[in-house]
């Protein structure tokens, strides 16, 4: 991918992973915004989808990223009890559960992935989230096992 | 009287190891006076047990260190059957006891003990206070 | 190939400072399907606009992306004026660079803005290529309200929506509406005397030709959603016709046989055919069927024998009615803590322990003593009652723990109407907290205290116990920091507010949330007070948690403004963005049917020509889905999909990642 | 039938008149309280501090011995009742300390013996009904007033042998004993307990308002489970009495002494003697006894 290799390059710092934020509408969306009103600045490393809840997200497409050439996959709505839609993020935790032996049993290693609560006025722990992330998929080095994968 | 109010007395280490060892959180209690009002014995406290209960909270150690209120508590629960907190006066009693004991701070010497009560009264009535009294 | 548009805002140089626009546009061309692309300083303004609704009708296009700020903020702008354009407005699509781009990643170069930019509007053209055009759900509304509960509440919200010109059923449960404050004697905080500004209401209730009164009746099923629920109603026997029955009151008059009268809370006996109140509204009398020995094993009948219009039928039976309503308000208020459960206050052992409630009744002028303070023991006049405040509430062990909000206040009021009433008499109050929050609530507590000789106690009572004929009364005043004992005539608990035995039961058919002690839920404690997560539902009074007269009134009134609201229009309009069923995948699992949280997906059926079920399949009703999207990733089969977020949109995003 | 039994300290000494006149009383409904075979005392006190480990190996011991026999053990002092059945739930509940106690005492006991009391055996097993009917000289007109102290009824949550502020065991065994149950408030306050070593003014008083409030209550006779209970109201009595005008005392019996006189036992063998107040006076009055 292009974009890929290029963003790469106008950092000296080496290694600049590309993480997939899978993120709710009503939550996690609307702080990051907020981060953005607030002029405030994090990494440049992460790609976000919006999905109306975090009960929206299918295992399979955190997988799915990994194959796209993610690095790291980072999931995040709002806390339990402020689902926009009541019980969304329970379903989305509950489902996690299973989810986490799936992943570690696809080989992917399991600090690639993060889960986190950030509602729409914590502008803040988006950015040190984003940060946070990125630093430690930064640690980890580039996501190689599923390379390649893609196109089968 | 005026206490003088810091981070550093509120959070003595004297009562954090208090709360170890009772297994009571102080915070909990919410100073209704539910205790203090059913103990049997706070007519003889100098401090009675929702207090001793503020004073920790402030951490005023010292005061109930000193104070007879554990010694006096007859150990009859009536305290933490009607806390609405579920705050038992009566384990941090036994707790402040224990601070003195493990010391090696007797409250009463055995030789001191009248020689009728040792002879008459029942052996679980020996047995108990040398627990709660003795070292 | 669709033939996409791709427009890269500047926000004058909100967006361009750190991202490279232009070079957004020029590398988003080279891409297959996008037939135009550009950068423009202000895509919002009307210029903008024109832009791209000129822009849409030159290329052709049948699909574009504004890149600018969040879809939050201009999303509905750019649906519109693509709409105008002859667009489907759900082929417009926005992405983000803006909030999640310029504004965050301060790089001056523009390296990574610019990068993160055309990542970004890659995976919203391939998102793009996949969508389907929508259609905006509209629903029709049923003009009608329903009002499950009598109180005080649910009479606000009836009277408001009839005068709204709307028509309103108002299910009441017990013989007569009125609820608790039916109870009440004079109400804090301006002591006006309950009855007088209740009665008045319930009359109104009655002769509105808007309203239709059930009493005696309750809820039995729900279907349907917000604008079309169908509910059916049990219309328990009472067994006197309702439309002849004049009212005369012979036939209390001549019943033989007497219970206990809840109403009374006790303190006093009712016939077995009885109103429970003296101003009941409707004033027809009910027959309690399990007391009857008529009803029971044939013996007596006097009721039916004295009836002038013999309006008496022992033989009369459930009724089950079928009503279409737009929207329900649910008013079901509260009831009292059991006091027993408190061994230590003694009440139920102690005589002259009683409630608040009861208090209320003794104060009532139409009370079992006329409103004299008499204790119930003996009957004589206490010459002291002790008040104890938080009776059940506050109390995580063997009550609840939350405040019951309106006992500091009655508590209060109590005093005074004691004062009032005995002269002489010293009350006393234990109180942990006083919790006099409203408009000239303190004021009024102060009144207790200052004028009405009330002796307010800081400290909780741990035992009540009788002697010598007296209540003695075991308790701690934590200000001095002693104990302290008086030995009193009567003593009143401030017993907890809890919801009704069965409020879950009530919810459930309803389909609305309810917290751990079965007070209902609204969707937002502070923006949405009154509303429930099931549209079309609302909420008023103290079913959702303890709640005095004043708020109870306002609740009904802004639960009744919602439903007059909701009935302003022949029906609604509401974003496609709603779950579908691939009939032929669905094997009927039902994972998603217990996954929806609003209860939105239904088992339904396919039948043959002969009309035999030959299978199931879940089925998604557009009026309650509230797009969430949690059944599409339950579901195993794949088989329920999520319009606007498809699998295969998700999935062209990440893989153009 | 056998049931084990734990005598625990005292019954084995001061308050023998107790111990026995429960094992003929039990023998009379048709079961035998079989003492277990090798204990020790319990401690006399649960320790209300939960690190004090140390103190639980005394009962988990008693505990442990007696499950190797048996499925379960009954006491009939209310101390031993306490100490035993908290213990016990910390056995059975607790993992940790558990391991630690069972590590103390060399032993891997699980906490699942049952721990009654020979009350709850008495309205559990046999049935207060059967009792009634086995009863060959009632207590008719004996106002008894039944007093339980603490330990029988606290904490709640791990005795529960009946509601912790309004008990009626007791009255329910004595009116099936053919005696008027007198209830007094006071029937579930403290003693003062352990404070007869060290406070016996604080005893005096405590004791005092027990017994004067059952007295005014209409009681001419004070039923109790505990010889700490026993002792420390009957040596109150005289202070009382000085303090006390119109109060003249009032015998306090162990609720087996009634029973067992109720079951139609021999007065001479209840121990009536061994209390310092002596019932005998009163129950001959009431033409209970010759
Ligand atoms: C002792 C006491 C004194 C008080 N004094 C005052 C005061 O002085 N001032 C003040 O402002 N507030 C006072 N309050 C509070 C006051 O009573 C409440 O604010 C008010 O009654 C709440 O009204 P409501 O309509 O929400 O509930 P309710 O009065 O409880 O009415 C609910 C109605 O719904 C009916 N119902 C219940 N379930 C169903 C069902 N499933 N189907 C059909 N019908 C159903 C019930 O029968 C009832 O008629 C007092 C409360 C108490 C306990
Ligand atoms: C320190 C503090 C913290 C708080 N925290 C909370 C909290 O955590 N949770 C909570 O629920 N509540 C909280 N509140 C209360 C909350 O602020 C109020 O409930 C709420 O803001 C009231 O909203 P309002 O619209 O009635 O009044 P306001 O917010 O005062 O709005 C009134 C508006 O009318 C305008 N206005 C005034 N006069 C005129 C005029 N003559 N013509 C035209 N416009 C006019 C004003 O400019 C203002 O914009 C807090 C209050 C304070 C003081
Ligand atoms: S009863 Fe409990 S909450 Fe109340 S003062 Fe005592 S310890 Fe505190
Ligand atoms: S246990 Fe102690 S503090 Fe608690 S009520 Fe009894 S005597 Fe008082
Ligand atoms: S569309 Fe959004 S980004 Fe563009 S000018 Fe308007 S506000 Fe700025
Ligand atoms: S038939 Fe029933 S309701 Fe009628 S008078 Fe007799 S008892 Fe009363
Ligand atoms: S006698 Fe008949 S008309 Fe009169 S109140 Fe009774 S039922 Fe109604
Ligand atoms: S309103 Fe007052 S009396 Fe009622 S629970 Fe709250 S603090 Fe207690
Ligand atoms: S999208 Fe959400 S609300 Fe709609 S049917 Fe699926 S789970 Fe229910
Ligand atoms: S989860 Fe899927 S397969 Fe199962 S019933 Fe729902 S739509 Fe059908």
């Amino acid at each position: 991918m292009t974009a890929h290799g290029k963003q790469t390059e106008y950092q000296t710092g080496g290694f600049e992973p590309k993480i997939m934020a899978y993120v709710c509408n009503w939550c996690t969306y609307a702080g990051a915004d907020l981060a953005g009103t607030s002029r405030m600045e994090y990494r440049p490393n992460v790609r976000i989808i919006k999905l109306p809840c975090t009960g929206r997200i299918d295992p399979l497409f955190i997988i799915k990223a990994f194959e796209n050439g993610a690095d790291g996959v980072l999931v995040s709505g709002c806390h339990p009890g402020d689902c926009h839609y009541t019980t969304g993020n329970y379903h989305a935790r509950r489902r996690w559960i299973g989810f986490k032996n799936l992943m570690e049993f696809t080989g992917i290693d399991m600090r690639r992935l993060h889960f986190s609560w950030v509602s729409a006025s914590e502008a803040i722990k988006w950015v040190d989230l984003i940060n946070k992330v990125t630093d430690e998929i930064k640690q980890l080095g580039p996501f190689m096992e599923y390379k390649g994968l893609k196109g089968k | 009287m005026k206490i003088k109010l810091t981070k550093g007395a509120i959070e003595n280490p004297l009562i954090r190891q208090l709360e170890r060892v009772s297994g009571e959180e102080l915070k909990r209690c919410y100073q209704c006076g539910k205790c203090s009002a059913g103990c049997p014995v706070t007519f003889a406290m100098e401090i009675p047990p929702s207090q001793i209960m503020r004073f920790l909270q402030i951490g005023m150690m010292d005061d109930v260190m000193k104070a007879n209120s554990m010694w006096v508590c007859v150990g009859c629960l009536q305290c933490y059957a009607r806390c609405p907190q579920s705050v038992s006066v009566a384990n941090v009693l036994e707790g402040l006891r224990q601070l003195h004991l493990r010391k090696g701070e007797d409250r009463e010497q055995i030789k001191d003990v009248p020689f009728p009560f040792l002879k008459n009264a029942p052996q679980q009535a020996i047995v108990c206070g040398f627990r709660k009294f003795v070292s | 190939m669709p033939r996409i548009g791709i427009f890269v805002c500047q926000c004058g140089n909100n967006i361009a400072a750190t991202v490279d626009t232009k070079k957004v546009a020029e590398e988003m061309a080279r891409l297959p399907g996008v037939v135009f692309a550009c950068d423009y300083k202000f895509m919002c303004s009307s210029p903008g606009q024109d832009m791209l609704k000129q822009a849409i009708k030159d290329n052709r296009l049948d699909k574009v992306i504004v890149s600018a700020c969040s879809p939050h903020m201009h999303e509905k702008t750019f649906r519109k004026a693509s709409e105008a354009a002859g667009l489907n407005p759900y082929q417009c699509e926005i992405t983000n660079i803006r909030e999640q781009c310029s504004w965050v990643h301060h790089d001056k170069t523009k390296a990574a803005g610019t990068a993160k930019s055309i990542d970004l509007t890659r995976m919203t053209i391939e998102r793009l290529k996949k969508n389907k055009p929508l259609k905006k759900i509209n629903i029709p509304i049923k003009k009608k309200a329903l009002v499950i509960g009598g109180g005080i509440a649910g009479i606000q919200a009836a009277l408001d929506i009839a005068e709204g010109g709307r028509e309103v059923i108002l299910v009441e449960r017990e013989p007569s509406i009125g609820g608790n404050m039916a109870r009440l004697s004079e109400t804090f905080p301006t002591m006006d005397c309950s009855q007088c500004i209740l009665t008045p209401k319930m009359v109104e209730v009655e002769l509105n030709e808007k309203i239709t009164l059930y009493t005696y009746s309750e809820i039995e099923k729900v279907d349907g959603y917000i604008g079309n629920f169908i509910v059916q109603i049990r219309r328990k026997a009472k067994y006197v016709d309702e439309e002849r029955c004049t009212g005369c009151g012979e036939c209390i008059e001549k019943c033989p046989f007497k219970v206990e009268s809840q109403f009374e809370m006790k303190l006093a006996k009712r016939k077995v055919i009885y109103t429970p109140f003296p101003q009941s509204v409707p004033n027809v009398p009910v027959i309690d069927a399990p007391n009857c020995p008529k009803i029971q094993k044939d013996k007596c009948g006097a009721c039916a024998v004295v009836c002038g219009p013999k309006c008496i039928d022992f033989k009369m039976e459930d009724r089950i009615i079928t009503e279409d309503v737009g929207a329900i308000i649910v008013a079901t208020g509260y009831e009292l803590m059991p006091n027993e459960r408190f061994g230590e206050y003694g009440y139920g052992r102690i005589k002259d322990v009683i409630s608040g409630m009861q208090f209320e009744r003794l104060a009532s002028s139409s009370g079992p003593t006329g409103g004299e303070i008499r204790r119930p023991s003996d009957g004589k006049t206490p010459a002291s009652v002790v008040f104890i405040q938080c009776a059940g509430s506050r109390d995580e062990k063997k009550g609840v723990s939350y405040c019951s909000k309106v006992c500091c206040m009655y508590t209060a009021k109590h005093t005074m109407l004691y004062h009032h009433k005995v002269h002489e008499g010293q009350s006393y109050v234990f109180y942990m907290d006083i919790r006099a929050g409203g408009k000239r609530y303190e004021e009024f507590v102060r009144r207790a205290i200052e004028h009405d000789n009330a002796m307010y106690l800081r400290g909780r009572v741990s035992r009540v116990y009788e002697k010598d004929g007296k209540v003695i009364v075991q308790g701690a005043d934590t200000l001095s920091g002693n104990q302290v004992e008086i030995e009193a005539d009567m003593v009143v608990l401030a017993t907890a507010i809890v919801s009704r035995t069965g409020a879950d039961t009530v919810a459930q058919k309803l389909g609305i949330g309810y917290d751990k002690y079965k007070f209902y839920n609204e969707y937002h404690p502070k923006l949405k007070p009154v509303e429930t997560v099931t549209a079309g539902i609302f909420l008023s009074g103290a079913c959702m948690g303890p709640m005095d007269i004043p708020d109870s009134v306002a609740q009904g009134s802004a639960a009744a403004a919602k439903a007059l609201s909701l009935f302003s229009s022949d029906e609604m309009m509401r974003e496609p963005i709603t779950a579908v069923v691939n009939k032929p995948t669905c094997n009927a699992c039902w994972d998603c049917v217990t996954a929806c949280p609003y209860s939105a997906i239904e088992r339904d059926t396919v039948k043959n020509r002969d009309g035999v079920v030959v299978r199931w399949l879940a089925k998604v009703n557009d009026g309650v889905c509230q797009g969430c999207g949690v059944c599409v990733a339950a579901c195993r089969s794949k088989a329920i999909d999520l319009k606007g977020y498809t699998d295969e949109q998700v999935y062209a995003a990440i893989n153009a990642f | 039938m056998k049931i084990p039994y734990y005598p625990g300290c005292t019954l084995n000494t001061v308050a023998k008149g107790f111990e026995t006149s429960a094992k003929e009383a039990a023998l009379s409904i048709g079961f035998e309280l079989a003492e277990m075979p090798a204990w020790n005392c319990c401690g006399a006190t649960f320790p209300l501090t939960p690190d004090n480990l140390i103190a639980l190996s005394a009962p988990a011991k008693v505990l442990s011995s007696a499950r190797k026999t048996g499925e379960s053990l009954t006491t009939l002092c209310s101390v031993c009742y306490n100490v035993l059945k908290r213990t016990n739930s910390v056995m059975k509940n607790d993992r940790e300390k558990r391991a630690v106690i069972n590590g103390f005492i060399e032993t891997d006991y699980d906490g699942s013996l049952n721990v009654t009391h020979f009350l709850e055996i008495l309205r559990d097993n046999i049935g207060f009904d059967k009792v009634k009917a086995a009863v060959k000289q009632p207590l008719t007109g004996l106002k008894a007033a039944a007093y339980y102290g603490c330990m029988l009824l606290r904490p709640f949550e791990d005795m529960g042998i009946d509601d912790a502020e309004d008990p009626v065991v007791m009255e329910n065994l004595l009116a099936a004993l053919g005696a008027e149950a007198i209830k007094s408030p006071n029937r579930i306050e403290c003693c003062g307990a352990h404070l007869a070593m060290t406070n016996e003014d604080i005893v005096v008083k405590l004791s005092g308002t027990i017994m004067t409030s059952a007295v005014r209550n209409g009681a001419e006779l004070i039923v109790t489970t505990c010889p700490l209970c026993q002792y420390n109201l009957e040596k109150s009595q005289s202070r009382v009495a000085s303090d006390t005008p119109g109060y003249a005392g009032i015998p306090i019996v162990y609720f087996t002494q009634m029973l067992g006189l109720a079951l139609g036992q021999d007065v001479d063998t209840l121990g009536f003697d061994k209390n310092i107040w002596d019932a005998r006076p009163l129950l001959r009055k009431k033409g209970i006894i010759k």
